[in-house]
């Protein structure tokens, strides 16, 4: 069988979807921001995958400029997170609904 | 013809006196802002002194109006948003006229004959704003300014009634806030598509002159049709037509005299002023296509709300009632197409603003000594105030018709020119004269007739000043009911022309002309040939 | 040695974006080293920062006026008329946020230095969202640009709502950044390129014969520029987040957000995706309809200023997206003075809130405005000129603004979503009523704090906006002059 | 001297206008005198204007005098201008002569008064009405005095306005005339349409020359009719006219007796030609209707006990006797009737003033008696005109009644029969009433029924009636002269003894009907009218007088009760009507501003529907995003080429 970049692209597809799925469905707010991790990597997995496709080193490139970005999502994200965390122990985000109507 | 190209002939560089209508009430607005503090009475002077000036200018419109034209006069222009084509256009005809001077009147009326009790440099610099704007409806001939001015004159209305109201005052100016903002809501979208369409059509371009774009007629009969509907339903609601009215009820009740006075005299002939100028002018086809309609909504507004009215507890809620009903004798009017019917209705517009603003004065002065508008509480008071009651009676029997005085002109011209179009409503409109005497008789019975008991007994009469203010009204309803001819024979040129362009722009529609011997047609089928 | 090929780079046109990024490292830097800054340095730097890139945009808009537009840095960055006005939106943003801050900050015994760095790192963040002509660009600079506000929106350390807030907005911003990236994904594999202006060039020329891949994208990245600028339905962290960030937060939020996020929806759809608009142009007119009228509707239930104000401005979204869909060069410079003329109406607003607010950032109720006209004759006047604005009134800058909209919307023949829009309007009219009636309308609740000064930066911010609005609303010529001269355009680097 | 002609009713307007400004500083007596002055001085240019008139050839007798444009609207021209023309003039002589004799009459009566200035202000500004009616030039201006004199009518009824009756009677006159009103509108309308013009002139010649079609002519003429019969208290509109006893006598005697409801007969005469255009049936139509009326309420007087109400259903019994003259085309009989009428009736009625003066106020028939001894001249005078009434030659009633009689035998001996029978209870009713008031013995110091204080009795006998002061009685006798000489105007002998249908001819335009009976058969007719009417003396004096017959088959309740349709039609007013006007109000609360709150109501609760998606949970939200990012791409997926 020969995997072709089809494949890869219908993996970044399906990694993006339990991804969202993900996010929908989970309560605890690491976890959660995990998926979202997991769908940017979807992104960046179907842009390698383009790249090589195309033959153009943009794909490529631009997955850089993203790691760059989750990174910082990750520092900004686990920070709010931890702060919440401490003010809440255990809290999921359903509880964190002051705020509504 | 453009209004523009009017201007050019008429010969620039004269004194812009329809856009100093509009500055000069604005003016004084922001003076009344910037005036110092701790000196009440000038508050009151200036305002009194802007409107007086407002006034006199458009009194003097009435001697330097060229009476045998039918186009508009006194043209200015200003260049406001050129990329759109929007500009300050004013110039006034016939039809305009009389409603700019009646502004011009009823204001300082108003200011002068009542005082707001409370925060008074608000008070002055919204009823100065509400003037200005006032004036930029009736005097404007571009379609956006004169939506501007349609628009903006809620904003000082919201609070006059909402501060200086009685009772559940902000509620009811909400409601007439929001009521009548959605009614236009549309309005502003069909002007735009009107202009591009316009523009389209006839390669010019874009342009917002009402001129223009009336003389060109170039819109396709569905897309007039369309248009027209979402105009009619703004003035549907500002009239208003039944069954748009209960605002109307509910914020004249709970509004300051004075903001009454106005709401009756002249906002509420923006609506009928707008079918006039951006309803026939713009559209005569599809007015034509709905006169019926409005002509229905016209009559059953005339005779439900006459009998609502009878029942009302609040005598100025009554009174509303009845100016609402009148309001359907302007529609009718309007609606027959024709010179008698829509003279009629024009010259109602004026007596109303009279008689309803009158009445609303009295209403409001019983109101300040008696601290009370309920029917019931009220009686006798003809014996404690009888200066008060003959002009009460002078201007009840005016707004109940009496040939005489004013009402009963237009009532009459807009009824003959209503069953010279369509029989049947205008037969069955003249009814609403029998409930008119009658709500109105009775309200007069119950308040100033019978036994004076309590606070009735000692109320006072009217103050030298009251009778000062109301002196000029009673004079006008007495000089409109004896001699309108000065009033109409300025308008008819203009109305004339109207009903041509109606006529000509719609296929197979003229002026029903009177038609000696012939028979009268259906209406001789229930009566005739039998004999 | 082989040369290293460096791209073109124009400085001039980097000016603005180096002095908010630098401003801000500066600020951070000095900060670190001086133990205790005066409290009125930040914010005058932060001040200073933004006056200077507002009139740095003076020579920059005439040299692009004369020039015309161009790109650099291998076509990644473009200037264009557009992007000039953009960004002076923005440094009116952040110039009206560092006031309020001023007094907000010490009132609520919040670190100051923190605040204005973000501020102005994210001002230069949106500087590249407006100015971008890569979609990748354009992803960096939305991140930049909300990665601060991610923590700004957190700054009230003591409010769990403003933890909360930046919880929702964090978590969901990241969700729709993974959508917008995604979308990039696909576009770059349908076009083989993320270079807007390449794109747009190719489409232009090509005919897809497959263009699924490149629909998909469009339809991801709408969702992730959609969720920035808060449409429906991906509008519903707006009033949780206004209500529980940091009022002057939410006025750089709403102001400068906004402006930025639509500038980008604008490049990324009207311009590089123009040939397509009959694909797009149905998806936004039923999102633009369904916006005002989900606003509207809501707020009109709502007891809270700020909230009603996130819905307002949610309705504000869906009235630009009227004149966005029309993607017409009347529709995009209607777009840009709306962003104009909204960034002034809601700056001056949340000025107001803050005051308002009062210490603890906590009486937003409507009660907390009765009888404001009587106890704060002047600030009850310039909020009610500020809540006339947005509902439209005439002779205010809010109703030529929406005008102009509908004025491109009707001209495309979008009768019945202007027809939407103004109904939304008119039921909106009532939330303004509602804290209009509040103000004037009734007496002040007893207990209610007597009347105080306004603090001065508050003040200044409160004027000038209503003073402008006003403005704008007599004598709007000039500003529809220069945004009709704004329209964006793209240049092949 | 005809271009004088505005002089008429200019007088009384400035009197109107002089006493309404400076009235109560003029007090009383003055202003009193001023009114009856100024009517004087109208009288005066009356007579003149009839004096040059009259030597005028007949076909030169009609002239229009213009004083300025009133309403020029379209097609539509109206002036301010007079009709003079023997009609008119006729009209104006009786207005003015009788009103000012009223006038006077009415210083003396209204004596004391608060009101004093202010009534004679009204009862001037109501002659400048009727003056303007008579003498209008067109419709429109009729209808201008039409509604004034109704206006005036609702002022003077209403004039003692403390008293809830008077008021509620003053506001029932106005609303009923009202409805009359409609159809002279109507009528005017069709005619505007049909002739382009509302002027008399205009109007009258081109229905003359035939040019217009019957169906046409036909809907004007009931549209009159319609008008006729409200002002002139034609059944069914009626009902106001009794419940007008309310205001002061003397404008019981002006307004409701001798002038303004004779309005619809003018009306009707002046519009002959169009009646003559008309379906035959419209004549039958208004013959009937007048006959009708005048059995109807002559039915209703005799179980009356107010003197008053007895005058008042006697005047609309009258009313119907003159429509019955324009039913049978008998113009110039409906004329001379009403000129007769005017004189006894005015009599009768400041007599019957004189009486309550007399009686402190008392208008019950049952509290009179003996009055004779009293009052001598205001019996005497009084006498005179029930004779006149009652038809008894040759006194002015019988002539002008007989005419009548004699044309309607020409048009239906039905309709004959019927008005003899309305003659006969009209002499027995009116002498009922003189024998209750001033015959037998007084009983106004006697023990009522119910009066439990038995000292009132005997404190109204302390002050015996009296005679009226010389204002009230000079008034008197000049009517009792008038009202027993004024037959001799239209002497049936010979046509050259019918003085008043030469003089009306140019008004006519030859639509007077000819009597197609002979000489001995209109003899014979008036003879056996006589007798009808003295046998009606007779039987009231068997009755009233001499007791030998019980009176409670003639004072049947449902008489007194007017038949009980005034108690009808007010039960039916105060209960369903007025529920209807409730439940119209109710509906307006409920339905049209139920509809706004509704809408408003619907608002809010879908914003409670959406507001549920806004419930501050974060995955709610995202799945907000997520499926409108399925949605979004399932439409641009649809829009794609795959």
């Amino acid at each position: 069988m020969v995997v072709t970049t089809g494949w890869y692209l219908a993996l970044g597809a399906a990694l993006f979807s339990m991804g969202a799925v993900g996010l929908l469905v989970r309560r605890n707010p690491l976890v959660m921001f995990m998926c979202v991790e997991l769908m940017l990597n979807a992104a960046n997995l179907t842009f390698v995958s383009l790249g090589a496709e195309l033959a153009d080193l943009g794909g490529q490139l631009s997955v850089f400029f993203v790691l760059v970005v989750a990174a910082a999502e990750v520092v900004v994200g686990l920070a709010v997170i931890v702060a919440i965390m401490r003010r809440r122990p255990g809290a999921t985000v359903d509880d964190l609904s002051v705020l509504g109507g | 013809m453009t209004a523009v190209a009017l201007l050019a002939s008429a010969g620039a560089g004269s004194f812009p006196v329809l856009p100093a209508l509009v500055v000069t009430p604005a003016l004084g607005a922001l003076m009344v802002l910037v005036l110092p503090r701790g000196r009440p009475e000038l508050l009151k002077l200036v305002a009194i002194l802007a409107s007086t000036v407002t006034g006199a200018m458009s009194f003097w419109l009435l001697s330097a109006f060229d009476i045998g034209d039918p186009g508009f006069q006194f043209l200015s222009e200003t260049s406001w948003i050129s990329d759109l084509g929007i500009a300050w256009l004013f110039g006034i005809d016939g039809i305009s006229l009389f409603l700019v001077v009646l502004t011009g009147l009823l204001f300082p009326v108003a200011l002068m004959a009542i005082d707001p009790g409370h925060d008074a440099r608000p008070y002055y610099a919204w009823m100065l704003l509400l003037e200005a704007g006032v004036m930029g409806v009736f005097s404007s001939l571009d379609l956006i300014v004169f939506f501007l001015c349609f628009e903006v004159v809620l904003v000082p209305m919201y609070f006059l009634i909402g501060r200086w109201g009685h009772g559940n005052s902000a509620r009811a100016a909400t409601k007439f806030f929001l009521y009548t903002m959605a009614g236009s809501a549309l309005m502003l979208v069909g002007i735009l598509a009107l202009a591009f369409l316009h523009a389209d059509a006839t390669g010019a371009a874009l342009s917002f002159d009402v001129v223009a774009i009336a003389e060109s007629q170039s819109l396709s009969t569905g897309a007039a049709r369309w248009i027209f509907a979402a105009f009619a339903v703004a003035f549907a609601v500002k009239v208003p037509i039944f069954p748009l009215h209960t605002w109307l009820p509910d914020a004249h009740t709970e509004a300051p005299t004075a903001g009454s006075v106005i709401l009756a005299g002249v906002l509420l002939k923006l609506g009928t002023y707008g079918f006039l100028r951006f309803g026939l002018y713009l559209f005569p086809e599809a007015s034509h296509y709905f006169a019926p309609v409005f002509l229905t909504l016209g009559v059953v507004g005339i005779v439900y709300r006459a009998v609502v009215a009878t029942m009302q507890a609040d005598l100025k809620r009554l009174v509303a009632y009845s100016s609402v009903a009148h309001l359907g004798f302007i529609v009718l009017g309007t609606f027959a197409l024709n010179t008698e019917g829509i003279e009629g209705g024009l010259l109602q517009m004026v007596n109303h603003g009279v008689s309803t603003g009158a009445l609303f004065l009295l209403v409001g002065m019983i109101y300040e000594r008696r601290r009370t508008r309920l029917i019931g509480e009220l009686g006798g008071l003809q014996k404690s105030a009888p200066i008060m009651a003959g002009i009460f009676m002078v201007v009840m029997l005016s707004s109940i018709g009496l040939p005489g005085l004013n009402g009963f002109v237009g009532e009459f011209l807009v009824l003959l020119g209503a069953f010279n179009a369509h029989r049947w409503w205008a037969v069955v409109a003249a009814a609403g004269v029998i409930l008119a005497a009658l709500y109105l008789l009775w309200a007069y019975q119950r308040v100033f007739h019978g036994p004076a008991e309590g606070d009735n007994a000692d109320m006072p009469d009217l103050s030298l000043r009251e009778a000062l203010v109301m002196a000029p009204l009673l004079a006008l309803i007495v000089f409109m009911g004896v001699y309108p001819k000065p009033v109409i024979e300025r308008m008819e040129p203009a109305v004339d022309a109207l009903v041509v362009h109606v006529e000509r722009h719609v296929d197979g529609f003229s002026e029903p002309v009177t038609q000696m011997g012939s028979d009268i047609g259906p209406a001789a089928d229930d009566h005739g040939e039998h004999g | 040695m082989a040369a290293v090929a460096s791209p073109v780079v124009s400085w001039w046109a980097l000016v603005p974006l180096v002095t908010f990024a630098a401003a801000g490292f500066l600020l951070l830097t000095m900060a670190s080293l001086v133990r205790r800054p005066p409290a009125v340095l930040a914010p005058a730097w932060t001040v200073a920062a933004g006056v200077a890139v507002l009139g740095y945009t003076v020579p920059m808009w005439s040299r692009v006026g004369s020039d015309g537009a161009s790109s650099f840095l291998a076509g990644a960055v473009g200037v264009d008329a557009s992007s000039v006005f953009v960004t002076g939106i923005l440094a009116v943003a952040v110039i009206a946020a560092a006031l309020i801050a001023h007094d907000y900050l010490p009132r609520e015994d919040l670190p100051g230095v923190e605040f204005y760095v973000l501020l102005l790192l994210s001002a230069a963040g949106g500087v590249v969202m407006a100015s971008a002509n890569d979609l990748i660009v354009l992803f960096l600079g939305l991140e930049v640009l909300s990665i601060a506000v991610y923590v700004l929106a957190a700054m009230h350390l003591r409010r769990i709502e403003s933890q909360e807030a930046a919880l929702k907005y964090f978590l969901l911003g990241a969700f729709s950044s993974a959508f917008l990236l995604y979308g990039i994904a696909l576009v770059y594999g349908a076009t083989g390129s993320t270079n807007m202006a390449t794109i747009s060039a190719y489409l232009a020329r090509t005919v897809l014969i497959d263009d699924a891949m490149l629909l998909a994208g469009l339809a991801l990245l709408l969702v992730g520029l959609g969720f920035k600028v808060a449409v429906v339905p991906f509008h519903a962290w707006t009033p949780d987040v206004y209500q529980g960030a940091p009022t002057p937060v939410v006025a750089w939020m709403a102001a400068g957000v906004k402006a930025a996020g639509f500038a980008a929806l604008m490049r990324v759809f009207v311009l590089t995706f123009g040939t397509h608009v009959s694909d797009w142009r149905p998806a936004f007119q039923v999102i633009a309809a369904a916006t005002v009228l989900v606003g509207a509707v809501v707020a009109v239930v709502q007891t809270d200023v700020k909230r009603m104000l996130a819905y307002s401005s949610i309705v504000h979204a869906g009235f630009i997206l009227v004149g966005l869909q029309a993607a017409t060069d009347r529709g995009n410079s209607s777009v840009l003075t709306y962003l104009a003329v909204y960034a002034l109406l809601t700056v001056g607003s949340f000025a107001v809130v803050t005051v308002v607010g009062g210490t603890g950032d906590s009486s937003h109720g409507l009660d907390s405005y009765r009888g404001l006209g009587r106890r704060r004759p002047l600030l009850a006047g310039a909020f009610a000129v500020l809540l006339l604005g947005q509902a439209g009134i005439p002779f205010t800058g809010g109703f030529v603004v929406k005008l102009g909209v509908l004025v491109a919307a009707v001209d495309m023949g979008s009768y019945w979503l202007a027809g939407a829009a103004m109904l939304a309007a008119a039921i909106a009219a009532f939330v303004y009523l509602r804290v209009l009636v509040a103000m004037y309308l009734q007496e002040a609740a007893t207990g209610s704090e007597p009347a105080g000064a306004v603090p001065a930066g508050a003040l200044v911010v409160i004027v000038v906006s209503a003073a402008t609005v006003l403005l704008a609303g007599l004598l709007p010529g000039p500003l529809l002059d220069i945004a009709r001269d704004a329209v964006p355009v793209l240049v092949v680097g | 001297m005809v271009d004088l002609i505005w002089l008429v009713p200019a007088l009384p307007l400035a009197g109107f206008i002089v006493l309404i400004f400076a009235g109560r500083r003029i007090g009383e007596p003055g202003a009193g005198w001023l009114a009856t002055g100024v009517m004087g001085g109208s009288f005066l240019a009356t007579l003149g204007v009839f004096i040059d008139m009259a030597g005028r050839s007949s076909h030169d007798r009609r002239a229009v005098v213009t004083l300025f444009e009133w309403i020029p609207a379209g097609d539509l021209s109206v002036d301010i201008g007079f009709l003079v023309d023997p009609l008119s003039i006729t009209m104006c002589l009786f207005i003015t002569g009788v009103g000012a004799l009223i006038h006077l009459y009415s210083v003396g009566y209204m004596h004391g008064d608060d009101g004093f200035a202010r009534f004679f202000a009204y009862l001037n500004l109501f002659t400048f009405a009727m003056l303007m009616l008579v003498l209008g030039d067109s419709l429109l201006l009729t209808f201008l005095g039409w509604e004034g004199v109704g206006a005036c009518s609702y002022l003077l009824i209403s004039f003692w306005f403390t008293e809830p009756a008077n008021a509620t009677a003053g506001k029932k006159a106005f609303v009923t005339n009202r409805i009359g009103d409609w159809g002279f509108m109507v009528a005017m309308f069709a005619t505007f349409f049909t002739f382009g013009s509302l002027d008399y002139v205009d109007v009258l010649d081109a229905s003359t020359a035939g040019t217009v079609a019957q169906g046409t002519a036909t809907l004007i003429a009931v549209m009159l009719l319609v008008g006729a019969v409200g002002k002139s208290a034609q059944f069914p509109l009626y009902l106001w006219l009794p419940d007008a006893m309310a205001g002061p006598t003397p404008v019981s005697a002006l307004i409701h007796a001798a002038t303004m409801v004779t309005s619809g007969v003018y009306l009707l005469t002046r519009m002959n030609p169009l009646i003559a255009d008309s379906a035959g049936w419209v004549p039958d139509l208004v013959a009937w209707l007048g006959v009708g009326t005048a059995l109807f309420a002559a039915t209703i007087a005799m179980a009356q006990t107010d003197i008053k109400k007895v005058l008042a259903y006697s005047t609309v019994s009258q009313l119907g006797y003159m429509f019955l003259a324009v039913g049978s085309g008998a113009y110039v009989a409906a004329v001379f009737h009403m000129v007769t009428h005017a004189f006894f009736k005015a009599l009768l009625f400041l007599g019957s003033g004189s009486v309550i003066h007399g009686m402190d106020g008392d208008q019950d028939m049952r509290h009179y008696g003996g009055l004779r001894r009293f009052m001598p001249v205001t019996t005497g005078t009084f006498v005179v005109g029930w004779l006149a009434i009652a038809g008894v030659p040759p006194f002015s009633g019988f002539w002008s009644k007989d005419e009548i009689l004699a044309f309607a035998w020409n048009r239906s001996p039905v309709l004959w029969a019927l008005g003899l029978l309305t003659a006969v209870l009209t002499a027995f009713y009116m002498t009922r009433l003189i024998a209750l008031a001033f015959a037998g013995e007084g009983r106004y110091a006697e023990q009522r029924p119910g009066e439990d204080d038995a000292e009132a009795a005997t404190r109204r006998a302390d002050h015996t009636p009296h005679e009226s002061p010389r204002t009230m009685t000079a008034p008197l006798v000049v009517l009792a002269v008038l009202a027993v000489v004024a037959g001799f105007v239209q002497l049936p002998f010979s046509s050259s003894t019918g003085w008043l249908e030469h003089w009306l001819e140019p008004s006519l335009y030859a639509n007077e009907g000819h009597l197609g009976t002979g000489g001995a058969t209109q003899v014979l007719l008036a003879a056996i009218a006589v007798v009808g009417g003295l046998v009606g003396i007779g039987v009231a004096v068997a009755v009233y007088m001499k007791g030998r017959i019980p009176r409670e088959p003639f004072e049947q309740p449902i008489l007194a009760d007017a038949w009980r349709i005034d108690r009808s039609v007010a039960a039916f007013m105060g209960g369903p009507g007025r529920r209807g006007f409730e439940a119209a109000n109710r509906f307006d609360g409920q339905v049209v501003d139920g509809a706004v709150y509704g809408i408003a109501g619907l608002v809010r609760r879908l914003a409670g529907v959406l507001r549920m998606f806004h419930n501050g949970m974060v995955r709610t939200y995202a799945t907000g995003i997520g499926l409108g990012a399925a949605a979004l791409l399932a439409w641009f997926l649809t829009r794609s080429t795959l």
